[in-house]
């Protein structure tokens, strides 16, 4: 399991690094934290004839609060989610789906904008991107523009970016009064790619739910918004009895692939589970 | 076509010229002869190849050489000359946490990482601090027990020091 | 692995049918196609490069059309090799079907991939070929009557 | 001799352990000699079919390739084999080759070999091969297979079915029509490998100038492979070394032939450089031998008060498209037909086993070879039998199990034992565990609706197989050990010897047996392994027989030497060799315990002053012994182990919580290196009990193979183990010691199968497949 050759260049900027792309006539790939595009490379899955290393670009770095909104540079690694104070404050559904993505190792390095741009449909990270509303922006040769989540994720393994464009930020709006969220997966092992996991971002007002996003992950070919469930809960208590509605509204949000080892219903089956343990489990967080 | 890079490993300077597609870890092996770094999986899911790069532990199997230029590695070899993990290789070694030995440094790039960050670790923090460690001889159970004790000594001997 | 589905399709029987072995309209619905040779009124030779993901492979190989009920039914079946990537291959069983002025084009396929694509697992596999199927008749109702639409999920 | 027993039942540290905590562990794949080239392999996309033609010429024209191998240029260096043996009669297998020639037979199976200055560029070059291969129908279902309308795995066999036998008790069918109860079950169990951490290594270097052939191997057996590769490559013995150094894991998934080993060789026996061949992940998943893959009916028939009177078990094993070499894909279902009911008194038997070809890659040999099989069905049968009979778990073993008093005892099978200790081991196990405790808190539980599950499964395990294991079946594998161990001139000791180590400890037990015998610390005693040209020609580390025989070997040289140095102090102190004895380093008095002479000083008259001593005096400090078992057949070990689990029965995930064992090998050499065995042994008994399976698709695929998909138990989800001990020595051995590398292995799978059943019990659910994944356990539930 050897890469096969390619170019490398390491970009000092964002258009540095488009140019670099260009030049390359399609036959490049851009490199961030490598945890996704290192491997398919030594499994000889692509053959790219050069990598544009994005990882040292400052303005890809850093965390900082603009105004309503929490930018996170895409370099971010998966480690600071749990760990930078301002993530934790103003992305807290970031900070606490973090823990489960992988292992510590893989989290050291990997990077946020790596695993939104991935968009792998077992990821915790772009779940999490569609519960609580964020803007992905792009830089394309041509201007930047921002993408709302639920637009960015259009397929397996598929976004909004488009070939040489490149995620450069994501902004996440600060939370409001009342805001409560939850996160939980079922896995296998720790760290393994979910059998199937939510993320759960909902404000209450006087414990009434004013506003309910529930974003499900490993049940279809990208984070799948549960819209059905979330009309079941709008202007409800949470209580037993809307939770066990929203459970039974899934199988309207839901049409997971079949397969001998992980038949379609099973899958449902087990998000109802989940969705009612996030939902009993909601912590306040502002 | 070769690329030239710079980088500290183990506290000493290094200049190389590699290809681009040759990974960290083959760097450390092939060309270093740093060999105490393994391969088991060479996509990140076995943890053999674990070594600190800018003081955390990250898969060398992931991260290619020529990312590494300008950046500091340190590998069992380092880890073990400069002392700073002889408490908890002398309690891997009493507590037999190893058998044949391949996991075992990617192993104590883990336990070193989750110690610095949480000094004292519960059985299960530990466990899931190892997640990502495979080891297919000793059933784990002497890996935490090492650990756990490195972490009291630790924190005993800092509690003295102050 | 087995995919079902089906196209409604604003044509007449005998137009659908002839574009089923219309080279042109194959190489537009065969996606990732990068050449297409037609060797015989039912047999081609295709290239076709693929990317899903961090997957991206060319696969040489053939397309033929066998089984035939002129009109109704035929099997459309392909496969190719992407060298150490493995092979895929598949076969679909076609059937077309008149129902008020429009042709429902139904199809069952059975596709297959092997080697390392094969290795790499399911996961990854068989939304792709899920997709891929999809993505074909889609492509095929597109060349043949300029309709679009969404490939269905 | 009352310092006999000093070092032997210590539990010493392995010195080994501290080079690997260094950083300084030699593994084949850390070698690097100069001018080594790298061997990367194409293998066949498909199960089966036909190879229609191979285009090499672009990958032998890609930079850094130095050679391109085929069938056709290939293959003719090498002696093909088969993988019989004569004991199993009328047991069939294809002949085997280096590459595939004309047909592919499994997914991985390798075609066209390039070696290259790189193994980057060896694989850039693989690109490059055009490889045509008309896909003929696999054979990848076991029934099917049987069926008459299957096609073949292979061309060169009659039938799918490798080999077929039947053992029976004239009574079983009379047994089972009189029995007051029978129950039953269908059992799967799952395929699934070893995933030693250090893959498959080789490196072998052919020295055209003196016509020798060095191999740097990451095996547990180097003298089988030096008569492999002599025999296979017609070269003489003596011409062919085998170093095995460190070894990353071995679990009997190292001592098989492999196509990529022979074809390493091969290429540079025609290089005349050395050539290295190291398994990425992928190709281990699709190469390494698999291990397991049984469908078992079982059925199991009671007196009225719970007495087991016979057993009655049809297995069916599925082993690709091969018999392995040089032990065969049969040894396994052998095992798992003859260790059925083996801890009872189980009067009659039946069992029946077939041993089908299919289109995957080999199953053979892995470690406890089919004793999980076993132990599951058996255990689980007796389960079912108390549930019926409405009896504790541990009352109906207790009624069953061989008393303690009851040896030697012959099983149904035709097995002999020794000396067991079923009933001793049961009760300590029962009180280490705090099983009445357990139980109120499992019940306190379960209303809570936690569902908690206690499962127990006794075992016996084979350990030290002597000739009649392979040896009379026409192997050449070595039944016997053997060591040398010699006084150096300064008053150490030096032991080489055939037993190898891949982390067991199999060094510091041999150095404390040889300690005890020289009156020195183990510290004293340099132990050499794994090495054909520096160690004395034996079996080496497989089916633990690397205390028992390699120790008992250890010990019976220490003691002839320990004779030779007493008979040469005697000279030199002009006193009666047996009025003295070795302690402490010397030559003491064997009443006062003075010490007499230093061993240094006769290690350094014997060396520089050999004319000091009397005329004829033979002052050699060397002693040869090798030894081989004679008495049983093999030594049987006994345990039991208890698993309590917990089933989240909304997802069918499952929580170990705890295991327990209580374990019988005979003389415990090193308690914490025995318990270390014990623990890995469980967690690789665990494995596939609930995460390990390779997985296949109808047309032959391995749909899992890495390390991604294919789930390793890892730390988060093993339990804490713990474990207590029962010493029943083998009077076989002067040491006594048996072994304990598969007793972990053995039962733990059964007892966490127990375990989930008992938690699902409540619910009317049972399952008895392996790995219980959740989706297995929703099912048996009825949830999806």
């Amino acid at each position: 399991m050897k890469s096969p050759a390619f170019e490398y260049m390491r970009a000092e900027s964002i258009a540095a690094a488009m140019t670099a792309y260009a030049e390359a006539d399609g036959d490049a790939v851009y490199l961030s934290g490598g945890h996704s595009v290192v491997p398919s490379l030594a499994l000889r899955l692509q053959a790219p004839a050069l990598m544009v290393d994005l990882s040292e670009i400052p303005t890809l770095s850093g965390i900082s609060l603009e105004g309503e909104w929490l930018r996170i540079g895409a370099m971010t690694r998966h480690v600071q989610a749990i760990t930078d104070p301002l993530i934790n404050k103003y992305a807290p559904l970031f900070s606490a789906a973090a823990p489960y993505v992988a292992h510590p190792a893989i989290r050291n390095r990997g990077t946020l904008g790596g695993s939104l741009a991935h968009a792998d449909p077992a990821s915790e990270f772009p779940a999490v991107a569609v519960a609580i509303r964020t803007e992905l922006e792009i830089a394309s040769p041509t201007g930047i523009r921002r993408v709302p989540a639920d637009e960015f994720f259009l397929d397996i393994y598929e976004t909004a970016i488009a070939p040489g464009e490149i995620l450069q930020a994501i902004y996440i709006p600060v939370p409001v009064a009342g805001q409560v969220i939850g996160f939980d997966e079922i896995a296998r092992r720790r760290g393994d790619y979910a059998m199937v996991g939510a993320a759960v971002q909902a404000v209450m007002t006087d414990s009434i739910v004013t506003d309910m996003s529930i974003s499900l992950f490993s049940v279809g070919d990208r984070p799948t918004r549960a819209a059905s469930a979330e009309v079941a809960l709008q202007g409800r208590v949470i209580d037993n009895a809307s939770i066990a509605d929203a459970q039974a509204a899934l199988s309207d949000d839901l049409s997971p692939t079949d397969d001998p080892q992980f038949p379609a219903h099973m899958r449902v089956l087990l998000a109802r589970v989940l969705l009612g343990r996030v939902l009993s489990n909601l912590k306040v967080v502002a | 076509m070769k690329t030239e890079i710079t980088l500290t490993i183990n506290g000493e300077a290094v200049q190389e010229a590699v290809t681009p597609r040759t990974s960290l870890a083959d760097l450390l092996r092939d060309n270093l002869r740093l060999t105490g770094t393994h391969l088991g999986c060479e996509m990140g899911s076995c943890g053999a190849c674990l070594v600190m790069l800018d003081g955390a532990p990250v898969h060398a199997c992931l991260v290619l050489a020529v990312q590494a230029s300008g950046h500091t590695v340190k590998t069992v070899e380092g880890l073990n000359e400069s002392g700073e993990i002889a408490d908890l290789q002398q309690n891997f070694y009493e507590r037999n946490a190893l058998q044949c030995g391949f996991c075992t440094s990617g192993m104590m790039m883990s336990a070193q990482a989750l110690l610095a960050a949480n000094p004292g670790p519960t059985r299960d923090e530990i466990r899931d601090a190892l997640s990502g460690n495979y080891c297919r001889c000793t059933g784990y159970e002497a890996i935490i027990d090492a650990i756990s004790a490195t972490a009291a000594q630790r924190m005993t001997n800092a509690g003295e020091a102050q | 692995m087995e995919l079902e589905g089906s196209q409604n399709l604003v044509a007449t029987p005998d137009a659908v049918w002839v574009a089923l072995f219309d080279r042109d309209i194959l190489e537009q619905a065969i996606p990732g196609c990068e050449s297409l040779t037609q060797n015989s009124e039912t047999s081609f030779s295709a290239v076709v490069k693929l990317k899903i993901g961090p997957v991206s492979a060319r696969f040489k190989g053939d397309v033929e059309l066998s089984d035939i009920v002129p009109g109704h039914s035929c099997t459309l079946s392909g496969k190719g090799s992407g060298g150490i990537a493995g092979f895929a291959k598949g076969a679909a069983r076609v059937t077309l079907t008149p129902e008020g002025g429009i042709t429902v084009l139904d199809y069952k396929a059975d596709v297959a991939v092997g080697g390392k694509l094969a290795a790499l697992g399911n996961r990854l596999i068989k939304s792709t070929a899920q997709k891929l199927t999809s993505e074909f008749f889609t492509n095929f109702k597109t060349a043949l009557t300029g309709e679009t639409e969404e490939p269905a999920a | 001799m009352t310092s006999e027993k000093a070092h032997i039942g210590q539990s010493y540290r392995r010195e080994s352990a501290l080079r690997h905590l260094s950083g300084r562990g030699q593994f084949v794949t850390d070698l690097a000699l100069p001018r080594m080239l790298h061997a990367a392999f194409v293998r066949s996309p498909m199960a089966r079919g036909k190879i229609v033609e191979l285009g090499v010429d672009d990958a032998a024209g890609s930079p850094g390739v130095v050679r391109v191998f085929t069938a056709e240029t290939l293959n003719g260096k090498c002696e093909p084999w088969i993988g019989t043996l004569d004991h199993f009669a009328n047991m069939q297998s294809s002949t085997q080759n280096m590459l595939a020639d004309g047909e592919v037979l499994w997914v991985g199976h390798p075609v066209v070999m390039i070696v290259a200055h790189s193994r980057a560029e060896a694989e850039d070059a693989c690109e490059l091969v055009m490889m045509d291969i008309e896909d003929d129908m696999a054979v990848v279902d076991g029934n099917a297979a049987l069926m008459a309308d299957s096609p073949l795995a292979s061309s060169g066999i009659s039938s799918n079915m490798c080999f077929q036998t039947v053992l029976e008790t004239p009574d079983l069918e009379s047994a089972f029509a009189q029995a007051a109860h029978v129950v039953e079950g269908n059992f799967n169990f799952g395929r699934h490998t070893a995933v030693t951490l250090e893959p498959r290594a080789i490196i072998a270097d052919f020295d055209r100038s003196t016509g020798q052939l060095n191999v740097h191997h990451g095996t547990q057996t180097p003298y089988q492979f030096q008569d492999v590769y002599a025999r296979h490559f017609g070269l003489s013995e003596g011409k062919v070394r085998v170093i095995a150094p460190d070894v990353g894991g071995s679990f009997g998934m190292k001592l098989h032939v492999y196509n990529e080993e022979m074809a390493t060789v091969a290429a540079s026996l025609t290089i005349g450089r050395p050539v290295r061949f190291v398994a990425d992940r992928l190709e281990s998943f699709v190469s390494d031998i698999h291990a397991r893959d049984h469908r078992v009916s079982a059925r199991m028939a009671l007196d009225a008060d719970g007495t087991i009177v016979a057993m009655d078990v049809d297995d069916m094993t599925q082993i690709g498209a091969f018999s392995t070499y040089p032990r065969t894909s049969v040894a396994e279902g052998n095992q798992v037909i003859r260790l059925m009911g083996a801890p009872y008194r189980m009067p009659d038997y039946r069992g029946r086993l077939s041993v089908v070809f299919q289109n995957k890659v080999q199953t053979s040999q892995y470690r406890a070879v089919g004793h999980p099989i076993a132990c599951a069905v058996t255990e689980a049968l007796v389960e079912y039998a108390a549930e019926k009979l409405e009896l504790d778990p541990f009352e109906i073993r207790q009624r069953n199990l061989i008393a303690d008093d009851a040896y030697p005892h012959t099983s149904a099978t035709g097995y002999q034992f020794e000396k067991l200790s079923h009933q001793a081991s049961l009760e300590k196990l029962r009180a280490l565990m705090r099983y009445d405790t357990l139980r109120d808190e499992q019940a306190t539980l379960r209303k809570q609706g936690v569902y908690r599950g206690i499962g127990i499964a006794t075992f016996v395990e084979i350990t030290n197989p002597g000739a009649t294991f392979y040896g009379v079946g026409g192997a050449r594998i070595s039944a016997q050990d053997g060591a040398v161990v010699r006084l150096t001139p300064a008053g150490d000791v030096h032991c080489a010897i055939s037993v190898t180590e891949q982390g067991q400890g199999t060094e510091t037990i041999i150095a404390q047996v040889v300690a005890d015998q020289l009156g020195v610390t183990p510290d004293k005693v340099k132990v050499v392994t794994g090495d054909t040209d520096t160690t004395p020609s034996g079996g080496a580390t497989w089916a633990c027989r690397g205390a028992g025989i390699g120790g008992e070997t250890a010990l019976r040289a220490g003691r002839k030497l320990q004779a030779q140095i007493l008979t040469l102090a005697g000279e030199i102190l002009q006193a009666d060799p047996t009025h003295l004895k070795l302690a402490n380093g010397a030559v003491v008095d064997a009443t006062t315990g003075n010490e007499r002479i230093t061993l240094a000083e006769i290690g350094r008259i014997a060396t520089y002053r050999p004319d000091t001593l009397p005329n004829g005096c033979d002052n050699s400090l060397t002693a040869a012994q090798h030894f081989a078992p004679s008495g049983y057949p093999f030594d049987f070990t006994n345990g039991v182990q208890a698993s309590y689990v917990e089933v989240d029965i909304e997802t069918g995930i499952t929580r170990l919580l705890k295991h327990w064992v209580v374990e019988d090998c005979g003389r415990i050499i090193n308690p914490l290196l025995v318990d270390e065995q014990i623990r890995g042994g469980v967690v690789q008994g665990l494995g596939p009990a609930f995460f390990e399976e390779c997985l296949y698709d109808d047309i032959g695929q391995m749909t899992n193979a890495t390390l991604a998909e294919y789930l390793v138990p890892m730390a988060g989800e093993m339990p804490d183990i713990e474990i207590a001990h029962i010493e029943t020595p083998t009077l076989d051995t002067i040491l006594g010691a048996k072994g304990v590398g598969e007793a972990g292995t053995a039962a733990a799978g059964a007892a966490a199968m127990n375990a989930v059943n008992d938690a699902l019990r409540p619910l009317g659910a049972r399952i008895s497949q392996t790995p219980m994944t959740p989706l297995r356990i929703l099912k048996a539930l009825g949830h999806v």
